[in-house]
């Protein structure tokens, strides 16, 4: 178990270092990162044309013409010291603006994946257990259209008939408990769907498995060999999934959060993408990267947990 | 000699970090004469399925050496082992799994004669393959189907008759009946008995079941553990087992009980 | 358990009831060839030109001449849908189509030689999958600069990892399977075995996951059109539509209301399509075997 | 061996016939079956796969699913299992009828420690507390010789081999000491050296409990070894029943024959042609295309199971002519 812990843990590192390599690197190769880019979008304004002491500063104040290796190697050796470098446009240090942004993202996240399973998975369940009635049908439906509805659309949609329609809850920003709800509704939505699915079908699939008819065989009770012997088998496919919506949901976050004002991560990425804020963007990217790893990493370690065959071996 | 193994050994290594190996196959010697049949018995997972692809070179030995006609096959690159895989043919354990799921039964037959050009034309070709069916009991209705279509004993046969297209000189019959039910394995064992006879084919036959083994084999080796326990004439393994693990598998035979056997045969 | 039970088939009557049976397959693949329809003909079925500007009849609710209304600049928004139809489908078309091709060959060569091969592929598919999607196509895009083609380019080079995965675990156990041996046994050649007996065996996955994967990248891109990444004005794109019609809302729900039905219908037909026709190459679900 | 007539059965099946609904087509894969399984006595089920005998098996246990139905009777201690309700049914599960399934590598859940598999039954039909039905389940382990019965309690089904698997599947279908053992396919798949275990293992349980067991197999030579009574069925049907002495010295129908003499130890005689598929009967008798004394006669009429000898029953036009 240990040694599947280390591995997890040292693969997942790997990965991170990788994905910010991959991200210096794509957005390092853009037009966003010349001189002359970085002094129109962030000093001195668009129509202005930049002199050539102007760009010599920027140019040495950013270390610019320095090779994109030791550029990248002082940018990750103080991001691992917890410093993402300064954002060109706001003048402060990246690190600094996301801590402050992302309280607002985690809470929206968390309380769309806590939203999404509480009434995906009974459902999921149930859908499965009453298979083929009128009850599933309704399920498979709702959910099949939940996961082709645009995050963005539905939240008009919502907005249209919620806020608009009765005044219920407010519209954007992120003032009250009330003003959480639409956001979370629209992000949960769709992840909430997709764990239904999979729910209802892992867990059809573990029913016609030859260990159920053993437990019925045994006598149990309807409700014993669901929740005795399905469940737990019919998680297992769950865990997974819910760990790659994870990552869906977070770039789903960028969508949602630029439709309800939302002060948060994916809202300070878009903005700062159309502001060409290099450092910010950077920052985010990789932030979303570490976050969506982690996540991957638990949901590894919990599979483990719920799953005998890999944390024990096999007996030679 | 049709086919001379010496020394035949399997390494594969187990583990990431602490690496370790495990001998699959360990010094392993037999030979196999033209029409003879040899069986290789033992426990599942004693090594015998490895067997039976080291001599195809289906995987590679660690070390050790086979002989096909006296030539030696082992680090002999792909294509010049395509000059003796039409002479050595192999049949598998699981029939509907040998055959490609989406290929009919007419496909799968006419692919070793187009491979290796046995026919000259799509007409001779039908008449090979009508032929081939025939000869392992099936009919024409059978050709149009797929795999799945099919029982384990007819897929079994379907195997058997794509292996015979070839006329190859050496079979290995990996476990081919222990999918089967006993009535059909009956049937099958009978076929390739008799198509052995017909067209003089040394065999290896491998199986878990020693009465399977005394039923089709000339010579038997014993196998346990990727050793060959025991060599020996088939009169000699069953009448008299030198070696304890061979003692043991004899025992394991389901003796009926005497008072009950047929009066005609009593 | 001996329930498994072979039904025979009789051929003749099996157009009625493979309709019969499959009616999800036929009713998705029905709607789907109307999207594709509709999507070739954009341009003879328009009641308008979807880019013609006309400033005294912005957002005009949906009328005889305007069956789905007018834009904040006054064009018609059924044309635009129709127009985006197009945009949409020939996008996602270019994408699957080159994600795909080449996701399929890399995981082909990945499962078959193994190896450093393996490895590198590998690691690479895991690097890009460490971003959620989405995220990862933005910063292409944001890279290359906004606009349709930098979305193409950018959910291209992000969707082939899927094919890749699929196709090469799909290949590590066809390469175990004893129809495979067999051929090699039968003197069959590397690349005729992985050809004839390893790619038909896992095209059928890849239709589903590509039909699948439509829905997934209309989506995407009408997503980053809707952030203002994609297709650029005046370009006809759904997601840059609904992106239009932000602030009308309130007075004109339809600016943002009929494209995006157009965006859910698609997806939904797509997926479905998807759905059914994994089920219809389920071998299980397709024989006669009892559950 | 015990003499079984002197009582009256443990369970009685009359006409039970079993459909399944594939699609639109509807397949009868248990045909009018009459059986009975009197106290003590083993029974053996033997056919070919996709002969029906599993379903047979369970019908009793009414576990089949939902596309199914079953008619006719089979009354278990003056239940009738067919008409008995979903809470009589559980009760007789696992407490009264007893099943040992048939993969061991599938039929055991793989996220349990096998210890608690075995300790629920115990726990559901006996009322008995967690550390009673413990000892309990490490004294069936032991009597059952699997290593180390305490450890072996803890340990999830991946880490045992397939022989101590069978050991724990078999412990459970004993541990409530039922009636009635149903034994679906002990030995598929398995090599011989394990076949000879696991048979050895049914045969100990058969003579140790008071419990009768009904056996379902493909294999002549498992049944010969076990079984005080057999049933041969094909293509749905019984086709033979009788005594295992009477069936295997002078077996009456030439399915019965051929199958014996289809045994490696018995001449490896082939029975030629195919089973049929059960949507697709040959007319008359089922087995006539593949019979070597089939007579025009039999292809035209569907035989009667008809009583030949003392308890020997047989379904073919000429049983008197063997």
């Amino acid at each position: 178990m240990w040694r599947f812990i280390f591995k997890r843990l040292a693969a997942t590192i790997l990965v991170v270092v990788a994905a910010s390599i991959l991200t210096f690197g794509i957005l390092h190769l853009t037009p966003g990162t010349t001189p002359v880019t970085i002094l129109k979008y962030a000093f001195i304004g668009l129509e202005e044309i930049p002199t050539d002491a102007e760009i010599t500063e920027i140019t040495a104040r950013y270390k610019l013409s320095d090779p994109l290796y030791k550029q990248y190697y002082r940018w990750i050796k103080q991001a691992v010291q917890g410093n993402l470098g300064d954002s060109y446009v706001y003048r402060v240090p990246v690190a600094e603006l996301i801590r402050l942004r992302f309280p607002a993202t985690a809470l929206l996240a968390a309380l769309s994946v806590a939203l999404s399973l509480l009434i995906a998975i009974p459902l999921g369940i149930l859908c499965a257990v009453k298979r083929n009635s009128f009850f599933d049908h309704l399920g498979r439906i709702s959910a099949l259209f939940a996961v082709s509805m645009p995050s963005f659309w539905l939240a008009y949609l919502l907005i249209i008939s919620f806020s608009l329609g009765f005044d219920l809850f407010p519209v954007a920003g992120f003032r009250s408990v009330p003003s959480l709800v639409l956001p979370c509704v629209t992000l949960a939505a769709g992840m909430g769907a997709v764990t239904m699915r999979i729910m209802r079908s892992s867990m059809l699939d573990v029913m016609s498995q030859d260990y159920i008819l053993t437990a019925r065989a045994k006598g149990l009770y309807e409700t014993g060999v669901v929740s005795k012997h399905a469940l737990k088998n019919a998680f297992l496919p769950v865990v997974t999934v819910v760990g790659l919506q994870f990552g869906h949901m977070l770039g789903g976050s960028v969508i949602v959060e630029t439709v309800f004002a939302w002060p948060g991560i994916g809202k300070l990425l878009i903005d700062s993408i159309f502001a060409k804020d290099i450092p910010m963007v950077q920052g985010c990217i990789l932030l979303i990267a570490m976050t969506y790893a982690l996540v991957n990493l638990l949901v590894d370690l919990s599979y483990a947990l719920m799953d005998p065959r890999i944390r024990y071996g096999r007996e030679s | 000699m049709l086919i001379e193994v010496k020394d035949l050994v399997k390494e594969y290594s187990v583990g990431i970090f602490n690496k370790s190996v495990v001998k699959a196959v360990d010094e392993v010697n037999f030979c196999v004469q033209q029409g003879e049949t040899l069986g290789l018995v033992g426990e599942s997972g004693c090594g015998k399925s490895t067997v039976a692809r080291l001599l195809l070179m289906l995987i590679q030995p660690t070390s050790g050496s086979v002989r096909f006609e006296g030539q030696e096959l082992t680090g002999m690159s792909q294509a010049a082992l395509l000059k003796f895989r039409r002479e050595m043919q192999i049949v598998f354990q699981q029939p509907q799994q040998s055959l490609h799921p989406r290929m009919k039964i007419a496909e799968s037959l006419a692919e070793p004669l187009q491979l290796y050009k046995l026919v000259k034309s799509k007409a001779e070709e039908k008449v090979r393959v009508r032929q081939l069916l025939d000869e392992v009991g099936l009919s024409e209705e059978h050709l149009e189907r797929y795999p799945h279509e099919l029982s384990g004993g007819q897929a079994q046969r379907v195997a058997i008759a794509r292996v015979l297209a070839l006329k190859p000189k050496f079979i290995v019959a990996d476990e081919p009946t222990s999918m089967l039910d006993v009535s059909v394995q009956a049937q099958i064992l009978s076929l390739i008995k008799k198509l052995q006879q017909e067209h003089t084919i040394g065999m290896l036959f491998i199986s878990h079941d020693l009465e399977v083994v005394q039923a089709v084999s000339d010579r038997v080796a014993v196998m346990y553990q990727g050793k060959l326990v025991e060599t020996g004439s088939k009169q000699q393994i069953f009448m008299e087992p030198r070696h304890s693990y061979t003692k043991y598998l004899t025992s394991t035979i389901l003796e009926m009980p005497t008072s009950l056997i047929r009066d005609d045969l009593a | 358990m001996d329930t498994t039970i072979a039904v025979d088939k009789s051929y003749k009557k099996g157009v009625v009831r493979f309709v019969k049976q499959d009616k999800l397959l036929v009713y998705s693949a029905a709607v789907v060839l109307i999207i594709i329809l509709i999507a070739l003909m954009a341009p003879l079925i328009m009641p308008h030109d979807p880019t013609a500007v006309s400033l005294t009849e912005k957002v005009n609710p949906p009328s005889f001449q305007y069956p789905c209304g007018t834009d904040p600049l006054g064009r018609c928004v059924l044309s635009r849908i129709i127009q985006g139809t197009r945009t949409s489908l020939v996008a996602a078309a270019i994408i699957v189509a080159i994600s795909g091709t080449g996701g399929v060959l890399l995981g082909l060569i990945s499962g078959y030689k193994g190896g450093l091969v393996d490895s590198l592929i590998m690691r690479l598919v895991d690097v890009l999958l460490a971003f959620p999607s989405i995220i990862l196509a933005m910063a292409l895009v944001v890279s290359m600069g906004p606009g349709l083609g930098s979305v193409i380019i950018a959910l291209t080079l992000v969707h082939w990892t899927g094919y890749a995965r699929l196709v090469r675990a799909e290949v590590l156990t066809l390469k175990q399977s004893e129809f495979v041996e067999a051929a090699r046994a039968m003197g069959n050649s590397s690349v005729r075995i992985l050809f004839k007996y390893i790619l038909p065996n896992v095209i059928a996955p890849v239709i589903v996951m590509a039909s699948l994967d439509i829905a997934q990248i209309v989506l995407s891109m009408a997503s980053l059109s809707f952030l203002g990444l994609g297709a650029q004005p005046p370009d006809a794109e759904w997601g840059a539509m609904i992106n239009q019609g932000r602030e009308f809302i309130r007075t004109a729900p339809h600016v943002t209301l009929f494209p995006g039905l157009a965006l859910m219908v698609t997806i939904l037909a797509f997926s479905l399509l998807g759905d059914s026709l994994r089920d219809y190459f389920d071998p299980r679900l397709r024989e006669g075997y009892i559950e | 061996m015990v003499t079984m007539q002197a009582s009256s059965p443990l369970l009685s099946i009359r006409a039970l016939s079993t459909y399944f609904q594939v699609k639109e087509t509807v397949v009868k894969a248990v045909d009018e079956v009459s059986l009975d399984i009197y106290p003590q006595e083993v029974l053996a089920l033997v056919g070919e796969t996709g002969c029906g005998k599993s379903v047979l098996a369970l019908s009793i246990l009414r576990l089949l699913p939902k596309n199914s139905q079953s008619e006719g009777s089979i009354r278990y201690k003056g239940l009738e299992i067919l008409e008995a309700s979903e809470e009589e049914l559980r009760k007789m599960r696992g407490k009264e009828i007893g099943m040992i399934p048939q993969s061991q590598a599938t039929s055991l859940n793989p996220l349990l420690k096998v210890g608690w598999q075995v300790m629920e039954v115990l726990q559901l039909h006996k009322k008995v507390g967690k550390l009673e039905a413990q000892e309990s389940v490490v004294n069936l382990f032991s009597r059952l010789q699997l290593p180390d019965p305490a450890k072996r309690m803890n340990y999830y089904p991946h880490q045992l081999s397939g022989g101590m698997r069978q050991r724990v599947l078999v412990s459970m279908g004993v541990a409530c000491k039922p009636n009635l053992i149903l034994v679906d396919e002990p030995t598929k798949g398995l090599d011989a050296v394990l076949r000879k275990e696991v048979v050895n293992l049914l045969g100990e349980q058969a003579a140790e409990n008071s419990s009768s067991m009904m056996l379902i197999t493909h294999d002549f030579s498992v049944a010969a070894v076990l079984a005080d009574r057999i049933a041969v069925m094909y293509a749905g049907e019984i086709v033979e029943m009788g005594s295992s002495s009477g069936i295997l010295a002078k077996p009456r129908h030439p399915y019965t024959q051929s199958l014996i003499d289809s045994l490696p130890g018995r001449g490896f005689k082939p029975i030629p042609g195919f089973s049929p598929s059960l949507s697709l009967l040959p007319p008359g008798c089922r087995f006539q295309p593949r019979c070597r004394v089939a007579c025009p006669k039999c292809a035209s009429l569907h035989p009667e199971i008809t009583e030949t000898g003392v308890n020997h029953y047989v379904r073919c036009l000429y049983a008197d002519r063997s």
